[in-house]
């Protein structure tokens, strides 16, 4: 048996790593998490906004972090939208991302028959660096004249309502660049407004600073964060179903266990197997002993 | 347009897929099709629009004004363009040599590049940070020691008895493995208990001492290298461990591609479209 | 001479690039992006023409001997014809003329532009200069740093800053190019008078349909094969044959399992953190030690390959610069 | 077909004279081209500088043209008098004046020379100020018309009595740079006036030499704090000369200035060495020097050590367990283009491996991603075919560039390894993610890997995936140590020195931090840039 288990074929683990991944992912089997801390607090301060209300997010990211970020985006946008919390984004401290906003919400938009400009927008990146955090604190106009689309920044409603800081519920940076910091340095602390982040798994434990100082409404924290919302975010019926955060999460656990378990499983099989095969040469060097006296 | 786009990149990455199963003809299609594809970008990129732009376009320009400067053009267009063209001369067996002109040129350009480059970038920049590190935190940080505070204040004491006592031993037990082993493993407790810079320098000099060529591995020379390779080993570890995670949410993303956005679509398309 | 002439020119060309290292005048920078810019640029089209010939003719043998597999040679000779095509039928629907580049054209130019002076034009009518310091030809994306005057803060539509900054210039924005070595668009199938703009335009429909549908999802699956190919690594090699390999497993195996959220979980269920000398066993602990297995021998590994690497590269440059590296010359 | 081994083995002993010849020329050139540049450097220290005299004189420059005999007519009215410009200035070479040069001469009132002009074209209306007696440094140098002088020190002592212009202001070409577009920089120095209670900033005046007129080059008074500023507007080969001016403090007229006396000319332009980088050459040089001394040393036929590299060793023996089974090796030569150090490194391993496959007479598939590797890699492979004796074996086909683009090629390489079913394959160069896909790959067929990269990371995953690893420098010595070469060995070993330095000089620098806490460590200063 211990033989076997080390001459496996190597298509069994691809079979098993596709039957590991897909079945998850069809089904949305979640992993159980308890909402950590920074997440729940997050979640409580979206609850408390109101329909009518309006948040912006910033990507503050590359497209290498989409598989992280993309979820966290999505219960983001499920929890707004299904609240009538308008929402527009922005990248102007990530020029890489200005592809990947407006993809992101159209997605979660069409679900809920929320309609671009009224509901929403996304404004792309502009060239003003780290002065976008005071010029944000008057009006965006000064920052944007279209949005991403080519729009003229009169025309787009949404805009209007949500011209500067204290216009919104929450603004919340989705972070796989070391922003977070410039965030609460340069634009929370003079400014005062309820932020938050969402960022990725290294980056977590940088975050933790500014929660305490209450400087952060709330985190999320990497793929974990996006499972644990898309779990509160069911707790409360606001989504039927778990999302691909929660899946990717009881997928990411379960192919780490299993590898590290059938690694652990190898070594083992091959000490028994060596163990058995020293004895066996010494049997074997015993009995030719054995028989090269007979025959003397 | 939409679905024949979902089906095209769901019929590629299945075709590359099955792969895994096998060397299939419909990968082997799938492959020779990208291959075909991309030689094809390349003659276009590199050849057809590099040599326009780059000779053709600027000597037709120069000739078209007023005063060519004919110098300036003989040097920075036709004489590139005939040294390289020397290249072809390899389907000429006799006259072969002659395309090892600009191969030598391109080769000698690089390496050039290379050398100062490398000097600064990695060699000096790197010993630089080592050297700084280690200079302003001798009695510097320890994640050891903020993180595990308890841990700290008798880890140093605790590793420091253990490498006594056991070099003590040692002296008598010269080739136990396991000894030497726990003398390490308690050695290098004690070094990164006291400052992380000081085990970065240590492992910086048994790494750089591994690769040292004109030394038979004995004696000193072979317990510090054997040092070193501990270091590679945990860096390449955790390397390999860290990329599991990265590599499957890539995988993830792919299914969820192919199921939502390709069958997903698809059936919406067929049936309530 | 047929092994000296090349070893001599390549080693002159070696020195040439050391010594110009050492020279800040501008001779020196006139001279030699003049020389990247060409000569180089030049050897590197005529490898691409080579290459794409012998791609083509080993094909067609194949083709010609009936080889084992020859269908798929076929296929690739068929495919090859694909991009040159879609490229004509965009020029000609977008343009009216055969061989103007706006296909392309953004992949090719901005390494032409790498260091160069440009002009913007982010808002029709307002123009400034500034150096292209960061190219991205296969994202289409170029970043220019900017020479800004005080005046000329504020006047923009465009929110300018002085200084370190960088303009992202996306699809249809227009930059001008005074030089004339990067003069590039042109309509019609000759060429036209200089100083004209250069536009960072999307490839033409059907290119980037090919490209986007067929090319880009193969990098993404490709990238994903690498999922299983790293568990069944994992699983053949990580065994305990000596210290060193159990130092690898054991890394790899701790790594993996901080990795992946409930183990924290359980590690803080099993050990909970009551008292003082319970802080080995607090709630990061397995974090706390990923991140150092990260940080501090990890960091001390890969820094000094990294300057043995340099040192190796170093003496490898200095063999070729003396002569004595002569494996190249085949 | 037996081959003799010995023969391919010494393959790379030709032409030895050649390249010691090289390396001669090339170290000397390298040499001489420094000294060059330390001799420049301490040349261009050297100028003309005033002498504290007793009697009334003028700065003036040295005009296009213009010899010092010249000058002397005018000012001493003798052609032959030119010597007496030794009593007013420290001339190092009488005979080399060049134009731009400022010379101290005595007053001359019958002459209107090209003196510099103190006085800035301040805005109408405004008070402005020349430099007094408050700066006795500059007043030898910068006395000017009498009549003037009185009517603006008037003017200073009715406006703005208290404020005092900055002191010593110098102009000197920006080193290391280059005229960029025409335009250089030049650096402007000032020392602080002592007392800066009204001073609220400074402004800097420029003027352009033989006869422009000063004008005001900073939109906005720099701060106080500030002691430099850089022109970088400056004409590259044009003369200039400076001033600067403190601006009054609130309370004061808006635009009050006090000008300093103004610095001798200074012309931007493009330098011919960098001073910051003579560490670097530096180090080039030591390098070098230690590479020709073991290399001297290799071919005058001394003994040179080199370790048995493990990794290395088994290089012979997967090519010859591919010959065994009778199928083919593979070899591939990474993702970069030819001229880059990973890939040099795989052309000098791919000649050896060709060298045992044709000994062992095993076929060698190399599928080549970049184009002209395969160029290099297809002559090799002849020319060792050649140099066997079987020309008439060597296939063209056997390298075969297949295309440029790294997920196709790896594509390309999975079938290839169905395909060929090879026993052992290498790979040698730089690498990224392909790195597991081809290790597994090439396990899945059951072959035998070795493997070289530069990159630490992609090591990671084929110290896992292949059977043998190159880590780091090992890729750059294969090459030498598999051809047994004695001058390629003997640059390992010179290699093995300049490492032993870098060793020393990590010690050095933590032992001078240690004993010498907190003051100037020499060792960083020499690794910083």
């Amino acid at each position: 048996m211990w033989r076997k288990l080390l001459s496996l074929n190597t298509r069994y683990i691809y079979l098993a790593i596709v039957v590991m991944v897909v079945i998850p992912v069809v089904l949305k089997v979640p992993l159980p998490t308890s909402p950590s801390e920074p997440t729940q607090k997050l979640f409580d301060h979206i609850d408390t906004l109101e329909a009518g209300d309006g948040i912006w997010f910033f990507l503050d990211t590359r497209p290498a972090t989409t598989a992280i970020h993309r979820p966290q985006l999505h219960v983001l946008l499920h929890h707004c939208f299904s609240k009538g919390i308008k929402v527009v984004g922005f990248n102007p401290l990530a020029p890489e991302a200005t592809g990947m906003g407006r993809p992101f919400i159209q997605e979660i938009a069409a679900q809920y028959g929320k309609q671009e400009y009224t509901d929403w927008a996304y404004m792309g990146y502009t060239p003003a660096g780290l002065a976008i955090f005071s010029a944000m604190s008057k009006d965006i106009k000064g920052l944007y004249s279209q949005d991403v689309t080519g729009k003229a920044f009169d025309e787009i409603p949404v805009l209007q309502q949500f011209r500067k800081y204290s216009d919104v519920g929450l603004v919340i940076t989705l972070a796989g660049l070391k922003t977070p910091g410039y965030w609460v340095k340069y634009a929370q602390t003079p400014y005062k407004f309820p932020f938050a982040s969402g960022v990725t798994g290294p980056m977590i434990a940088d975050q933790f600073p500014f929660l305490n100082a209450g400087q952060m409404v709330g985190m999320m924290g990497g793929i974990l964060g996006a499972a644990e919302y898309e779990g509160l975010l069911k707790k409360n019926n606001i989504r039927k179903q778990f999302g691909i955060a929660s899946a990717s999460m009881f997928v990411q656990t379960v192919v780490h266990y299993i590898l590290v378990a059938i690694i652990i499983l190898a070594n083992i099989a091959t000490f028994i197997i060596n163990n058995q095969d020293k004895k066996d040469r010494q049997a074997r060097a015993e009995a030719r002993a054995k028989a090269d006296s007979g025959i003397e | 347009m939409e679905i024949v786009s979902l089906w095209v990149i769901a019929f590629f990455s299945l075709c590359i897929f099955s792969y895994l199963y096998r060397n299939n003809p419909f990968y082997k299609f799938a492959i020779h099709v990208i291959l075909g594809l991309m030689v094809g970008y390349m003659f276009l990129q590199q050849v057809t629009i590099g040599l326009e732009q780059l000779v053709v376009s600027p000597i037709l320009e120069e000739l078209g004004r007023p005063s060519p400067d004919a110098p300036d053009i003989l040097i920075q267009r036709v004489l590139p363009l005939l040294v390289a063209s020397l290249i072809f001369t390899i389907f000429v067996p006799e006259r072969r040599w002659l395309s090892r002109i600009p191969i030598g040129l391109l080769l000698g350009y690089g390496m050039g590049y290379m050398l100062t480059k490398s000097l600064e970038a990695d060699v000096f920049k790197q010993l630089n940070a080592t050297l700084t590190q280690s200079i302003t935190a001798i009695s510097g940080d320890s994640i050891f020691r903020s993180r595990w505070p308890a841990w700290g204040q008798f880890l140093p004491g605790l590793s420091a008895l253990t490498v006594i006592g056991l070099t003590i031993f040692y002296r008598f037990r010269m080739q136990h493995p396991t000894i030497r082993t726990i003398i390490y493993i308690a050695l290098s407790l004690f070094i990164c208990s006291l400052a992380d810079s000081i085990m970065i320098l240590v492992g910086v000099l048994t790494v750089l001492s591994y690769f040292f060529f004109s030394f038979e591995r004995r004696g000193l020379v072979e317990e510090v290298s054997r040092v070193g390779l501990v270091f590679m080993m945990v860096y390449f570890g955790a390397v390999f461990g860290n990329t599991v995670l990265t590599r499957i949410q890539i995988f993830i993303g792919q299914v969820d591609f192919l199921i939502f956005k390709w069958l997903g679509g698809t059936w919406q398309a067929l049936f309530r479209g | 001479m047929q092994t000296a002439l090349p070893i001599i020119l390549c080693s002159l060309t070696c020195l040439v690039l050391i010594i110009s290292h050492f020279i800040p005048h501008e001779a020196n920078t006139v001279v030699f992006s003049q020389i990247k810019g060409t000569w180089y640029a030049i050897i590197k089209v005529a490898g691409y023409a080579i290459a794409t010939l012998a791609v083509l003719r080993s094909h067609i043998r194949r083709l010609q001997a009936r080889t084992t597999d020859w269908q798929y040679s076929a296929v690739a000779l068929v495919c090859f014809l694909v991009f040159p095509l879609t490229y004509l039928f965009d020029n000609i629907r977008e343009n009216n003329a055969l061989f103007a580049t706006t296909t392309f054209s953004d992949t090719i130019d901005v390494s032409v532009l790498r260091g160069a002076t440009v002009q913007l034009e982010p808002v029709a009518g307002e123009t400034y200069s500034g150096k292209v310091f960061k190219i991205d030809g296969k994202k289409r994306r170029l970043t220019v740093k900017l020479d800004l005057a005080i005046s000329d803060l504020g006047k923009s539509g465009q929110s300018l800053r002085i200084g370190e900054q960088s303009l992202q210039l996306s699809v249809g924005e227009t930059i001008i190019i005074p030089s004339k070595l990067m003069v590039i668009k042109r309509k019609g199938l000759f060429f036209q008078g200089l100083g004209r703009p250069l536009s960072i335009k999307k490839d033409g429909v059907a290119t980037s349909w090919v490209y986007d549908n067929v090319v880009s999802p193969l990098d993404t699956t490709m990238f994903a094969l690498v999922a299983f190919y790293i568990c069944s690594a994992a699983y053949r090699s990580f065994r305990v044959r000596n210290f060193e390999a159990g130092v690898l497993l054991a890394t790899g195996i701790i790594v993996m399992l901080v990795n992946s959220p409930p183990t924290s979980l359980i590690w803080d269920g099993v050990f909970p953190a009551k008292t003082a000398v319970d802080q080995f066993f607090v709630d990061k602990a397995l974090i706390n030690l990923k991140d150092w297995l990260l940080a501090v021998p990890g960091q001390a590994a890969s820094r000094a390959i990294l300057i043995g690497g340099a040192l190796g590269l170093v003496t490898q440059s200095l063999r070729v610069l003396f002569g004595i590296e002569r494996s190249w010359l085949g | 077909m037996k081959i003799p081994n010995s023969r391919l083995l010494t393959l790379h002993r030709r032409s030895l004279c050649a390249s010691r010849f090289l390396a001669a020329v090339s170290g000397l050139l390298i040499i001489a081209l420094s000294l060059f540049g330390f001799i420049g450097i301490a040349a261009g220290a050297q100028q003309v500088t005033p002498k504290q005299v007793n009697v009334p004189t003028e700065m003036i420059t040295v005009q296009p043209g213009q010899t010092l005999a010249d000058l002397a007519e005018k000012y001493f009215g003798d052609r032959r008098q030119y010597k007496r410009f030794l009593e007013y200035n420290n001339i190092p070479d009488i005979n080399t004046m060049k134009p731009g040069d400022r010379l101290q001469v005595p007053v001359n009132s019958n002459e209107s020379t090209n003196s510099d002009q103190v006085a800035p074209n301040t805005k109408a209306g405004k008070s402005a100020t020349p430099v007094t007696e408050s700066t006795p440094t500059l007043a030898i140098a910068e006395s000017t018309n009498q009549a003037t002088f009185d009517s603006l020190q008037t003017a200073e002592v009715e406006a703005v009595p208290e404020m005092i212009p900055p002191t010593e202001v110098k102009a000197n070409d920006v080193p290391n740079d280059a005229i960029k577009k025409g335009r250089g920089t030049i650096i402007i120095t000032w020392t602080a006036p002592e007392d800066t209670t009204n001073v609220k900033g400074y402004h800097v005046w420029r003027k352009a030499m033989p006869d422009g007129n000063f004008e005001k080059i900073t939109k906005k008074p720099l701060k106080l704090s500030k002691s430099e500023y850089l022109d970088k507007t400056a004409t590259g080969g044009q003369s200039y000369v400076y001033q600067v001016a403190s601006v009054g403090a609130s309370g004061l007229p808006e635009a009050a200035e006090v000008v300093s006396a103004s610095s001798k000319p200074a012309i931007a332009q493009g330098n011919w060495y960098n001073t910051k980088k003579s560490y670097l050459l530096l180090t080039i040089i030591i390098f070098s020097i230690i590479t020709l001394y073991y290399m001297d040393r290799g071919m005058s036929g001394k003994d040179m050590f080199i370790r048995r590299i493990a990794a290395l060793d088994t290089i012979e023996e997967v090519v010859g367990r591919a010959a065994e089974m009778g199928r083919p090796a593979m070899f591939v030569a990474g993702n970069d283009d030819p001229d880059t150090g990973s890939t040099m490194a795989a052309f000098s391993v791919f000649e050896s491996v060709a060298n045992y496959a044709v000994v062992t007479q095993t076929e060698v598939v190399v599928p080549v991603q970049k184009p002209i590797v395969d160029q290099v890699l297809r002559s090799s492979l002849r020319n060792i075919f050649t140099l066997a004796g079987r020309p008439d074996l060597f296939n063209e086909e056997d390298v075969t560039y297949e295309v440029d683009n790294q997920p196709a090629f790896i594509g390309i390489i999975g079938d290839s390894m169905a395909k060929y079913n090879p026993a052992s394959v290498f790979y040698f160069g730089d690498f990224t993610y392909e790195s597991m896909v081809f290790a597994e790959m090439g396990n899945n067929v059951g072959a035998v890997q070795v493997a070289g990269c530069e990159n630490p990371k992609q090591t990671a995953f084929f110290i896992v995936g292949c059977d043998y690893c190159l880590i780091g420098e090992e890729l750059f010595a294969a090459g030498a140590y598999l051809k047994r070469d004695v001058v390629q060995m003997a640059t390992l070993l010179a290699q093995d020195r300049i490492k032993i330095l870098a060793f020393l000089a990590l010690l050095l620098g933590i032992l001078i931090s240690i004993f010498n806490p907190g003051k100037g460590n020499l060792v960083l200063d020499f690794l910083t840039f």
